[in-house]
């Protein structure tokens, strides 16, 4: 075996695992998984909305933790806009926290919405970053138009005919948001007028989250991959969690076989009097 | 579109050690070497210009204690000198003083005191009282494992046989819980070079590892 | 003095030491009854250099990511104390050893530590400045570097002892490729099931720090062995004690921790 | 001078080093001198990287010297040239070789270890002994555990692999912990009377 070249038993051990997670990736096998409760709740809380219903979604999560919150985050987009289709609600896109969370809500509607047919404006508007944090959050409860005055590409108020009826929270039927720091400015400023209030955030940010939860002031919350893929089987729309749950699965059941195999050609091999 | 493209020829650069050693691995791994250096360089420049310069040279707080840093470490490039390369050694060992006392801070707390924190053996439930004595044998017999000064015979042969076998079962549970976290680096990486324009890029990297394979043989 | 809450801690750490000093002051006076059991790893090191100087390929040996600047100080200096033992056997073995690092200030304490090994085998002539080499301080540099290196040179024998975290499967996943003998080392729990798997011979959990005593070779330092096996015995008594009390309804640790 | 030139001191400084934070953790006194020293802890160690590419361009000028592999040798030392120019010349630049180029590449490299546990779990997982039997058996029964889709399938596994992770697991990691605090114990002692010298150099 020259310098530099591998056994051909290893090579093909990496080759198996490079089809094992490539499968998912190109068409998903939507393998058999377990959706969490708090997933369901979420779930049919967005199901719930009815036509003229208008939710709000606050994207505020960082750049960098794309790889745990974004995938959620995509599922509850094209869960939003296909209600838009089917019972003709409107859906409010906005920015609190950093720049961070209007990158990401560009990324999602370029790379993962189809908005062929739905009308800016008057179906869905994104407002952008609004800056400001709490006190945007504050403003956009109480006194919706004293802080939005244009949206993210520069069209002010008048040409957004689904915003003139917003004055405030109660003209808003669910609001959402995500975030990758600290969940607590959101049900401080959201939370208390009985509205459906939901969280997508880091697994480990969920504990922060749950005596929110448990006082209602957040009414449904999402964590991670298993969460994500346990939504787009819900929805019936397979993305970025399914896919990586998929490969998951066989990555792991891939490692019990290799073990095994492992074993039956050191025996057969010790048995021919082979090498150690 | 040439982001995409350039990531995911990066990325098959590296993962084409899978097949063997070759060229485009050595690029990539001079790039990275190179790279990383670079970037921690920048971050070493980066921490003299905040922490002295500016302190020190710009707000002309020339009595601050962090001059006896500097001149530590000075003293570190007399190792290149064959009279003085001795006291190379005092900030060396200055630094490895302060990595012991922060290892050690606390150590004793969080891997002896808060270990022997253990519920009680009798419980309502059973199950939580056995579990707990089930956690004292297997903690007590893998400690006893490692007595270096005691024979393993006698009584203490099945204490320590006890000890190795529990030690087994968290080695594999640590194995196994374990290829969660490695496989989801390349589980990350795969969209790249899946779908287009990364696509592309692995077909001509598959075409290329045949030819290749086809040319050994040959010779 | 002493703050709240840390005054058992203290008090056990000060036992430990005083049993450990005493022990080796004892054995200093007269050679004890008790010795030491044997460290397949460390007695493994003079077997592995001559494979590789039957082969006629270098040795490599690294520390892992760590270094002694922060909490891996211990890992390190003990994965240090394990490479002056090798160094020396290469230079008996006349072998040409390579030592990665990650670590800038590593780089002259090992460079003396591989001088001192050569000369002291009789073999100055053999070492050379570049057997140490510095990859930078960032952990994937290392990563690619120890993988392209095994796989070029193809050294007979790969060693990693200390503060090892992810380049651990990097560098024992390609020296198992590569058909390297393997030794490794490590407290980091993560990483022992690694080097069960594909290491010949290995040191477990804390024998890595015990390794460093081990290689002394001082008259006392088989008494360290005595006063810390004496103290884990009391420390096996509390634990007992601990749940006796706990089972009786009282939380002797928690009371202990906050004292 | 001859003095200076003795082992002690650098053993004495390592003792101060280390005993510095300790006092100021157990006692509270002399916080402000243990947190100057940490903060002059990072400042020793930027000052040693000048060392460390020292060594490193003197290996791969001796090598291109040498003639041995030299487009390797000049491609590491040209990228690190250039990289570090371009941090203070064109933070444009910089960022798109950080995410396009060096961030992936240091993905791609991470990823290995996944592919390795493989190579592990291939060549090194041996049933050759009884306590690999039980490791390698407990390692299956985790896997499982740890597949999304099995956890689907079949809660029983999951009560299983709770409680092999919440008990005998756990007992056995508190045994290994305790074991390293006390030899870490023992290594600091070592140290602090200048028996364990290997960051000297072995000297």
């Amino acid at each position: 075996m020259q310098s530099g070249s591998l056994p051909i038993v290893d090579r093909a051990v990496f080759i198996i695992f490079i089809i094992l997670i490539a499968i998912p990736a190109i068409m998903p096998l939507g393998l058999p998984i377990s959706i969490s409760s708090n997933t369901v709740e979420v779930y049919r809380q967005i199901e719930g909305l009815k036509g003229g219903d208008i939710a709000m979604w606050i994207t505020d999560f960082s750049v960098g933790t794309w790889g745990q919150v974004g995938p959620a985050e995509v599922a509850i987009y094209r869960h939003l806009f296909d209600l838009i289709r089917r019972k003709g609600i409107k859906v409010i896109i906005v920015t609190t926290y950093s720049v961070d969370g209007a990158l990401n809500a560009e990324r999602i509607l370029r790379e993962y919405i189809d908005t062929a047919g739905l009308k800016y404006g008057e179906d869905y508007v994104n407002l952008g970053w609004i800056p400001g944090y709490e006190t945007t959050l504050a403003a956009l409860a109480k006194d919706f138009q004293s802080i939005v005055k244009t949206d993210a590409y520069g069209n002010t108020i008048d040409k957004l005919p689904m915003l003139r009826g917003v004055r405030s929270i109660s003209d808003i039927a669910l609001i959402g948001f995500s975030t990758s720091t600290s969940p607590d400015p959101y049900p401080r400023q959201l939370g208390g007028y009985n509205k459906p209030l939901i969280i997508n955030t880091l697994i480990a940010t969920v504990p922060w989250t749950l005596p929110y939860y448990e006082k209602r002031l957040i009414t449904g919350y999402i964590g991670a991959e298993s969460d994500a893929a346990g939504y787009e089987k819900l929805t019936g729309m397979p993305g970025e969690g399914l896919r990586t749950l998929d490969a998951q699965s066989l990555s792991h059941i891939y490692g019990v076989v290799l073990i095994i195999v492992g074993n039956i050609w050191y025996f057969t091999r010790r048995r021919e009097g082979g090498r150690r | 579109m040439i982001e995409a493209l350039v990531t995911s020829i990066v990325i098959l650069m590296a993962w084409s050690f899978l097949y063997r050693e070759n060229i485009f691995y050595r690029i990539g791994e001079a790039l990275l070497v190179g790279l990383a250096l670079a970037l921690s360089v920048k971050v070493g420049i980066d921490v003299l210009i905040n922490r002295i310069y500016i302190p020190i040279v710009v707000k002309q707080q020339w009595l601050s204690p962090t001059l006896i840093a500097v001149a530590l470490g000075l003293m570190m490039y007399t190792r290149f000198s064959k009279s003085l390369w001795w006291m190379s050694r005092w900030p060396i060992a200055l630094l490895s003083g302060a990595g012991l006392g922060i290892a050690m801070k606390g150590a004793v707390m969080a891997q002896i005191v808060k270990q022997l924190d253990i519920g009680s053996l009798i419980t309502r439930d059973v199950f939580t009282g056995v579990n707990n004595l089930i956690l004292l044998v297997t903690a007590i017999t893998s400690l006893a494992y490692f007595l270096y000064t005691f024979e393993h015979r006698g009584a203490l042969a099945p204490i320590a046989k006890f000890g190795i076998y529990s030690m087994m079962i968290c080695f594999g549970t640590t194995l196994g819980l374990f290829l969660m976290s490695n496989i989801g680096f390349a589980i990350s990486l795969i969209p790249n070079v899946v779908k287009p324009p990364g696509l592309y890029v692995s077909i001509v990297a598959i075409i290329l590892i045949i030819a290749d394979n086809f040319l050994r043989k040959r010779k | 003095m002493i703050l709240a809450g840390k005054k058992f801690e203290l008090i056990l750490t000060v036992v430990c030491i005083a049993l450990a000093y005493l022990y080796m002051k004892g054995a200093e006076r007269r050679a004890p009854r008790y010795r030491i059991r044997k460290f397949p790893a460390l007695e493994a090191i003079d077997e592995a250099v001559g494979r590789a100087a039957e082969m006629n390929r270098p040795v490599h040996y690294s520390t892992g990511i760590g270094g002694t600047d922060d909490q891996y100080a211990p890992m390190t200096l003990s994965g240090l104390a394990i490479l002056g033992r090798v160094a020396e056997a290469c230079g008996r073995a006349g072998v040409y050893l390579r030592y990665t690092t990650p670590r800038a200030y590593l780089v002259p304490v090992a460079q003396d530590i591989l001088k001192a090994g050569y000369t002291k085998s009789g073999n100055p002539d053999m070492y050379s400045p570049d057997m140490v080499y510095y990859v930078g301080e960032y952990q994937t540099a290392f990563m690619t570097s120890v993988m392209g290196y095994i796989l070029r040179e193809r050294p007979a024998v790969n060693m990693i002892f200390g503060a090892t975290l992810w380049e651990t499967i990097n560098q024992l996943g390609a020296g198992a490729i590569a058909g390297c003998i393997q030794l490794g080392g490590t407290p980091r729990l993560y990483y022992i099931p690694i080097m069960i798997c594909v290491c010949d011979y290995l040191l477990i959990g804390e024998e890595l720090y015990v390794a460093g005593a081990a290689l002394e070779g001082t008259p006392g330092s088989i008494g360290y062995f005595r006063g810390q096996d004496l103290f884990k015995i009391l420390l096996i008594v509390l634990f007992i004690l601990a749940a006796a009390a706990s089972t009786a309804g009282f939380n002797l640790i928690g009371y202990l921790s906050t004292w | 001078m001859s003095f200076l030139k003795r082992i002690e001191i650098p053993i004495i400084l390592f003792a101060i080093g280390s005993l510095l934070p300790l006092i100021d953790y157990y006692t509270g006194n002399l916080s402000i001198q243990a947190s100057e020293l940490l903060s002059w802890i990072v400042i020793l160690v930027t000052f040693s990287y000048l060392i460390g590419v020292v060594n490193l361009f003197r290996y791969h000028l001796n090598n291109i010297r040498r003639g041995r592999d030299i487009y390797y040798s000049i491609l590491i030392i040209g990228s690190f040239l250039f990289y570090l120019a371009i941090a203070y010349l064109n933070k444009g630049v910089y960022d798109w070789i950080f995410s396009t180029l060096y961030t992936p590449l240091s993905v791609a490299i991470s990823s290995f270890v996944g592919f390795y546990t493989y190579t592990v779990f291939l060549r090194g997982a041996r049933l050759k002994s009884p306590t690999a039997v039980l490791l390698l058996a407990v390692t299956i029964v985790i896997l499982l555990y740890n597949t999304p889709t099995i956890r689907a399938l079949s809660p029983q596994l999951i009560t299983v692999g709770d409680w092999i992770k919440n008990v005998p697991n756990t007992g056995a990691y508190r045994g290994i912990l305790i074991g390293m605090g006390i030899s870490m114990i023992v290594l600091f002692m070592r140290a602090i009377i200048g028996r364990e010298r290997s960051y000297l150099g072995g000297g």
